[in-house]
């Protein structure tokens, strides 16, 4: 289409929740609760390992999953190192370690078949 | 003890003023516009934190008025005070003046009128509702749409009329947060598969247990709390509503389709209120409320020695500061009859 | 929908229209978009509704374009506004009527500020005077065009020969009003009808026998943004607009769009035939596209006009669907050959 | 030839059982790796062969390890097994010296009585049958406490008897039948020929009063041939194999074949060699302060065998290491558990298990998805040269005190040191093969070790025992790795330091990955005597408790790890001492918050006794510059 017209459609950054896929998101909640109880302090990516190299930011993989955005965590979430600073510093006491561990799961699970 | 004490305002800090001061065996009359007593408390079914029935508050309140024999005027709506000779008279609607030594104003608030804000489209779209057209709803037993069937997708618009230079309240109504987690706690409790979101500016869940009730929201009924400020709201060909916000914590616009959607109202200077204000020479502040002559050790004084201020005509308040801000009105009027002598 | 949420909110913005004696000024691109709509509203003013409307053979552009554009600063376009209001006063005209939204919303701002910073108006006023010699005043009463055609949509429908019903299902016609962003977005109290749901093209059709739809995107801007279709790198952002539009009224099934301002007819009509040649997906009954119309277009086919005098054919998505479903005759042949319109131009009996 | 067809079943069981036994050992032996196949010819042969008797004797039979925990408990394995062994042992030679020739097979010594029932009228013969009697009553003494612990297990000490299967169920009354059913025959037929020593013939006798005992016996000696035959041949479906499969256990453990971290036959011989007794589910604390029951390492074991669903099982544990020291069988508990965590979540690991009397081959754990490189955005380090690394690991940063403790220890030491990871540096690996992530945890082993090995120090020092730990057994560094309590010892031996000794009264909790997890024990305790009034616990060494915060368990949420905390805090602060000290910042973390007696780690302790004196003077010029660099 580029070349008939010399541009294309730009694609929204507007997130459409209803046809995104939060099954992920709500495989994790349902075997760790507390990943609820998370109010994106960011006290966890503040103290993070990985985060200390990268851009790597556990409050934006806990958001992006809950809003079904899962292709950014894809191939994001084995950088984490689980070395559990972020557990230690959590306010809301949410098992981070765990729900990174369920995810890198939910992914494998859904990469081989439906979670 | 024949010194007269009118207490403008039949509310809980009115009653719980009158009742007091009845009580110490003065002579109190109370004057209530509307033909019941108790203000906004009839409107609210279930209190937080614990969600405790309004109707025990109100027993209480039933019950000390009785005790003290507090005489109480309804239906008349009183619109000027004038100081003569070293006590006052007020002037109701229906032509009546009457003497009194001392003045406790206890006006209370309004709730704000969600129509006022255009774009959230309250009393245009059939499934806009306010926090208190919810509560009723509570009271009735279900939460039901225009169209009858019950709601699976509700949303909360925090701070509607509260911190918002537009409608010229730039101050925090305190209460709403703390409102909007227990109704949406109690829209999950009704139909625990519903999905609950709620668009927040910030969280402020600042009195006892609210942070705790916010905490049980999140993980045990999995209400869900997007940080935005709605925008605009859009009504779908099957009446349902279409909420523009930002996720401001990912930095993306987010749209969402909901089934209804309620805006936590805030909590404004009742009109009645104004009015007195204006035509008494009371001086209000910025916020619109009465200003009391000074914050700290003077919240109960009005700008006029005499008259004096209780409950949430000064301020937002819960239910327990309105009680102990009306209580603590009672010696400070005691003090100002004794000294007059 | 609870309409009586929206009479509400109209009645807190009622606008103060003049009802005579107009200094018209013409909109830059208005007449390469759509070029019968401000013929058909001047032949309105005068031969239907018999009003003194007068257009001063020097009047330019308000210079709107540059100042948005980023070209021409603000203070220069300020005193091509005040040479503006000198020939309408030296015309002896107070009421003065742009045609253009975008203008409209130039001459709100610019009298806002000259009243709240008098300092600038008299620094405008000595530009005038240094470049041109002339003085200038305030005019009386500044309204849009459509707020001329609003104020008079009573008179109009007495003296249509048409309504906006559909001849077969009796069915009002569903239109969708979309209005130019700097009719009131910017000054709500200066639109009929405030910034959230502005009535004044509402009104014309709820006066005219059509139904209006109110979608969730109506506020949504139509992509015409300066910058956005000017630069090709965002035009893709300019058809988006559209788009998402078009996506939010669709199940609505509107039969037609009405506009009062330059750019959204050209916009929403034009990006149709884009999106569908970019995406193979068209809007509208039965994927015909979704004709877009201004207001004066529509007043002139409500009062029988001839559908090609109008201008019609420039349309990109064709309006015949409408008109075949309000019952309007037109000669399909003549749609681009245009003798029998040129015969009639000679004539000078065009327009009746 | 004295035979009698009721001891049909008892031969069918017995011989059955023994030759199972024997096939199933060779089957393992076979499985085994070439070097563990030599190490056990070796031990048969060799000095081990010895320590396996011994040990035989002392844990299979006497079951010293029980008895030192839980004298109860310990009497009636006791009495049950050393017991039986004697009744075989001493029934042998009965048959021998009184049958009617020598040599009998099995079934005649265990019927003996039957088959002579005129024995034991003469001295020697009675005071024999009396020896005969005692055993049989020290047995029946064990089995009365047994059926107790079955039904009220606190009596025996047990806060909780294992759950049991069906098969498991018939096995038990079978065993608990066999002894009852052995005492009623030899009294019967005592009673009917009025023989049989103060057990059988009192009982006997009482029997022949009212009773036909002649003819009621034969049925009882029926019902004790069927009772060993039911039980020897259900054995191999019961956890009652632990007790020819720990005997070989034994010779392969002493002959120094150990666990590794692959499954394969010696393992496969621990998870049959574990008899569910249930020790390790009284000392868990996920038992005693969370009541979780039904995850120790009895039920993993149990899951293994079966197939179970094993991932929560596997998951579920504080891997603190407290069952696996108290494990009479002495099964390499924590080694198991990390091979189940290894697996792929759902999967059982381990190959070929016997669920039944057959081998079932089970498909190994498929290899994870197409392996990319997680940590390739590391950028390489360049580290200092020094003589002694510091490595503070991810949980000293969130502990700062800590860390300048230990920053002052090494300026104290006057040792070239690098703080190599003081800005952040790469986790040490340890958590993400708790999780059993053990290929990421690789990748980071590689970058720690290349970035170690560049400064070409000789100490590698941790304050983080986890990292110790990860540091010693996974990491091959040519340098000695020490936990700073280690350090430190070294440099009070060494004079390098000088402290003032603090009059306060401290306990220390053992770090359960520094004391259980790397052995080390006396160089935290001494230090604190040498500096403060180190004060005992009922919690030392191998049976320190857990804080509670550990990474090992993501299942627990924060409010079950502090209920942990508080729990094992006031039991450690009982004597309410000034200071309770620890060794690991992820310990100290956990119980500052769960109690309210001041919690300081092993180098806060130190750096605040150094005596400052010392500090000062023997500064050398080359540690200025280095300090400076740190600074």
């Amino acid at each position: 289409m580029m070349d008939k017209f010399g541009f294309s459609i730009s694609k929204g950054r507007q997130i459409n929740y209803e046809s995104n896929d939060r099954s992920i998101a709500e495989y994790i909640s349902e075997k760790e609760p507390t990943f609820r109880l998370c109010i994106e302090c960011g006290g966890c990516s503040a103290t993070c390992t990985t985060g200390n190299f990268t851009s790597f930011s556990l409050r934006e993989i806990n958001i992006l999953l809950k809003r079904g955005e899962n292709e950014q965590v894809k191939n994001n979430i084995r950088k984490c190192m689980l070395c559990g600073k972020c557990s230690l510093v959590c306010p809301r006491g949410v098992n981070t370690r765990n729900v990174v561990t369920l995810a890198i799961q939910a992914f494998h699970n859904s990469a081989g078949h439906a979670v | 003890m024949d010194k007269h004490v009118i207490i403008i305002g039949g509310g809980i800090a009115g009653l719980e003023a009158g009742s007091k001061l009845s009580g110490q065996g003065y002579k109190v009359s109370l004057y209530e516009k509307s033909n019941r007593t108790g203000g906004h408390l009839n409107d609210w079914y279930k209190l937080f934190p614990d969600r405790r029935n309004s109707s025990e508050v109100i027993e209480y309140f039933k019950k000390i008025v009785s005790d003290s024999g507090l005489k109480i005027f309804q239906d008349t709506s009183i619109e000027r005070i004038k100081e003569n000779g070293n006590g006052f008279s007020i002037y109701s609607d229906k032509g009546e003046e009457v003497e009194a030594d001392v003045i406790v104003i206890a006006t209370g608030f309004d709730l704000f009128k969600s129509s006022r804000k255009e774009e959230y489209g309250y009393g245009i779209y059939d499934n806009v509702i306010s926090s208190s057209d919810l509560e009723a709803m509570f009271r009735a037993g279900e939460v039901v749409r225009s169209d009858g069937k019950h709601p699976k997708r509700t949303g909360f618009v925090h701070c509607v009329g509260s911190r918002d230079e537009k409608v010229g309240n730039l101050y925090c109504s305190k209460l709403c947060c703390v409102t909007a987690v227990k109704q949406a706690i109690e829209v999950k409790e009704l139909d625990p598969d519903a999905k609950v979101y709620c668009f927040y500016m910030d969280m402020r869940m600042g009195g006892a247990y609210y942070e705790e009730l916010y905490r049980e929201a999140q993980e045990e009924w999995g209400i869900s709390f997007i940080r935005g400020k709605v925008s605009e709201v859009g009504e779908t060909i099957d009446n349902n509503l279409i909420v523009k916000v930002e996720d401001t914590l990912l930095g993306r616009p987010l749209k969402l389709e909901l089934d209804m959607l309620v805006l936590m109202a805030g909590m404004e200077m009742s009109e009645p209120g104004e009015k007195l204000a204006k035509a008494s020479f009371l001086k209000t502040g910025e916020n619109k409320f009465f200003a009391s002559a000074d914050h700290h050790f003077g919240s109960n004084l009005s700008s006029i020695k005499g008259v004096f201020l209780a409950g949430t005509c000064t301020m937002p308040m819960n239910i327990t500061e309105t009680i102990s801000h009306a209580r603590a009105v009672v010696p400070d009027v005691i003090d100002y009859l004794e000294k007059k002598g | 929908m609870k309409l009586e949420g929206k009479k509400a909110i109209w009645s807190e913005y009622q606008k103060e229209i003049a009802d005579d004696r107009y200094f018209y000024v013409r909109s830059c691109i208005r007449q390469n978009f759509f070029p019968g709509s401000e013929v058909a509203f001047l032949r309105i003013m005068k031969d239907v509704l018999k009003k003194d409307i007068y257009e001063h053979p020097c009047h330019t552009t308000c210079s709107g374009i540059g100042y948005h554009g980023d070209v021409v600063p603000v203070e220069t376009t300020m005193t091509v506004v005040a040479r503006q209001f000198a020939i309408m006063t030296e015309a002896g005209y107070t009421n003065y009527v742009p045609s253009c939204i975008t203008s409209f919303g130039l001459y709100t701002e610019i009298l806002e500020t000259w009243h709240h910073f008098p300092e600038i108006k008299e620094r405008v006023q000595e530009n005038l005077r240094r470049a041109t010699g002339r003085e200038f005043e305030i005019p009386e009463n500044l309204a849009h065009a459509s707020d001329i055609i609003f104020k008079f949509r009573k008179e109009i429908a007495t003296q249509a020969k048409y309504r906006l019903v559909n001849k077969y299902t009796g069915e009002p016609l569903k239109v969708v009003d979309h209005i130019g962003c700097h009719y009131a977005k910017m000054f709500p109290s200066k639109g009929v009808g405030g910034a959230e749901y502005p009535y004044v093209l509402a009104g014309m059709v709820e006066e005219w026998g059509g139904q209006v739809i109110d979608y969730p995107e109506r506020r949504h801007c139509c992509g015409f943004g300066f910058r956005q279709y000017l630069v090709q790198a965002n035009r893709g952002f300019s058809v988006a607009c559209s788009r998402e539009k078009f996506e939010s009224m669709a199940p609505f099934r509107p039969d037609m769009i009405i506009t009062n301002c330059p750019g959204c007819p050209m916009f929403l009509d034009r990006w149709q035939y884009v999106i569908g040649e970019m995406e193979g997906k068209t809007y509208g009954p039965n994927g015909q596209g979704i004709p877009v119309f201004t207001y004066e277009e529509v007043a002139g086919l409500v009062l029988g006009f001839d559908p090609w005098d109008l201008g019609l054919q420039m349309h990109q998505t064709s309006c015949e669907p409408v008109l075949d479903k309000i019952g309007i005759e037109y000669d399909p042949e003549e749609k681009f050959t245009l003798n029998k319109t040129l015969a009639k131009a000679k004539k000078g009996k065009i327009f009746v | 030839m004295q035979f009698d067809i009721f001891v049909i079943p008892f031969n069918i069981g017995l011989y059955f059982i023994l030759i199972y036994s024997v096939t199933r050992c060779i089957i393992w032996f076979r499985d085994l790796s070439r070097q563990d196949k030599l190490r056990l010819q070796r031990g048969f042969f060799g000095r081990a062969f010895v320590q396996s008797l011994r040990e035989i004797f002392m844990e299979s039979l006497i079951h010293r390890k029980i008895l030192r925990s839980n004298f109860r408990l310990g009497y009636m394995h006791l009495s049950l097994a050393f017991g039986w062994f004697l009744l075989i042992l001493f029934g042998t030679i009965e048959a021998d010296l009184f049958g009617v020739k020598h040599l009998n097979p099995p079934y005649k010594a265990i019927f003996f009585r039957f088959f002579n029932p005129e024995h034991g009228r003469t001295g020697f013969e009675s005071a024999y049958s009396f020896l005969m009697d005692l055993i049989l009553a020290f047995i029946l003494s064990g089995l009365l406490l047994a059926v107790i612990k079955r039904f009220y297990s606190q009596i025996v000490g047990m806060k909780k008897a294992t759950r049991l299967k069906v098969v498991d169920k018939i096995a038990l009354t079978s065993l608990w039948m066999i002894f009852p059913s052995r005492l009623l025959a030899e009294s019967l037929t005592s009673g009917a020929y009025a023989t049989g020593s103060f057990l059988t013939g009192s009982i006997g006798y009482w029997f022949a009063s009212f009773l036909p005992a002649a003819e009621l016996a034969y049925p009882f000696w029926w019902l004790y041939s069927i009772s060993l035959g039911t039980f020897f041949i259900l054995m191999p479906l019961t956890r009652y194999m632990h007790i020819p499969t720990e005997l070989f256990l034994i010779f392969m453990r002493n002959s120094g074949i150990t666990t590794g971290d692959k499954a394969g036959s010696f393992s496969e011989v621990q998870t049959h060699a574990c008899s569910s007794c249930g020790m390790c589910i009284d000392v868990c604390q996920l038992n005693s302060s969370l009541s979780i029951t039904h995850i120790q390492s009895a039920y993993l074991i149990k899951a293994i065998r079966h197939n179970n669903e094993i991932s929560e099982i596997a998951h579920n544990c504080l891997m603190c290491g407290r069952c696996d020291v108290k494990c009479p069988v002495g099964i390499e508990l924590m080694p198991i558990r990390m091979i189940q965590r290894r697996g792929s979540d759902a999967e059982n690991t381990f190959g070929n298990i016997y669920g039944g009397y057959l081998r079932e081959k089970r498909p190994g754990s498929a290899d994870k998805s197409n392996f990319n490189h997680s940590y390739d955005f590391v950028p390489a380090q360049e580290p200092e040269k020094a003589d002694v690394v510091f490595f503070a690991g991810c949980m000293t940063h969130l502990t700062p005190s800590i860390k300048n403790s230990m920053l002052k220890i090494l300026d104290a030491s006057g040792l070239r040191y690098t703080f190599i990871d003081e800005d952040g540096g790469v986790c040490c690996g340890r958590p993400l093969m708790l999780a059993g992530r053990t290929r990421e945890a690789r990748e980071l082993i590689n970058l720690n070790s290349e970035m170690i090995s560049k400064t070409g120090a000789h100490y590698l020092v941790t304050g983080c025992p986890i990292c110790f730990k990860v540091f010693k057994e996974s990491y091959y560094l040519d340098l000695e790795v020490v936990h700073h309590t280690q350090f430190i010892k070294m440099l009070i031996d060494d004079g390098k330091v000088k402290m003032n000794f603090l009059h306060k009264r401290v306990v220390y909790h053992s770090p359960c990955d520094l004391g259980r997890g790397s052995g080390v024990y006396e160089e935290p305790r001494e230090i604190l005597q040498h500096v403060a009034m180190l004060e005992h616990t009922s919690f030392e060494d191998e049976n320190s408790l857990c804080c509670g915060g550990s990474l090992g368990n993501m299942n627990i949420n924060s409010f079950q790890k502090r209920k942990i905390a508080t729990d094992a805090a006031l039991k450690l602060t009982r004597d309410n001492p000034d200071i309770l000290a620890t060794a690991c910042p992820l310990c100290k973390k956990t119980f500052v918050s769960a109690t309210s007696v001041k919690v300081a780690d092993i180098s806060e302790i130190v750096a605040e006794s150094l005596n400052h004196v010392n500090v000062k003077q023997e500064h050398s010029p080359m540690l200025n510059s280095a300090k400076e660099l740190v600074k």
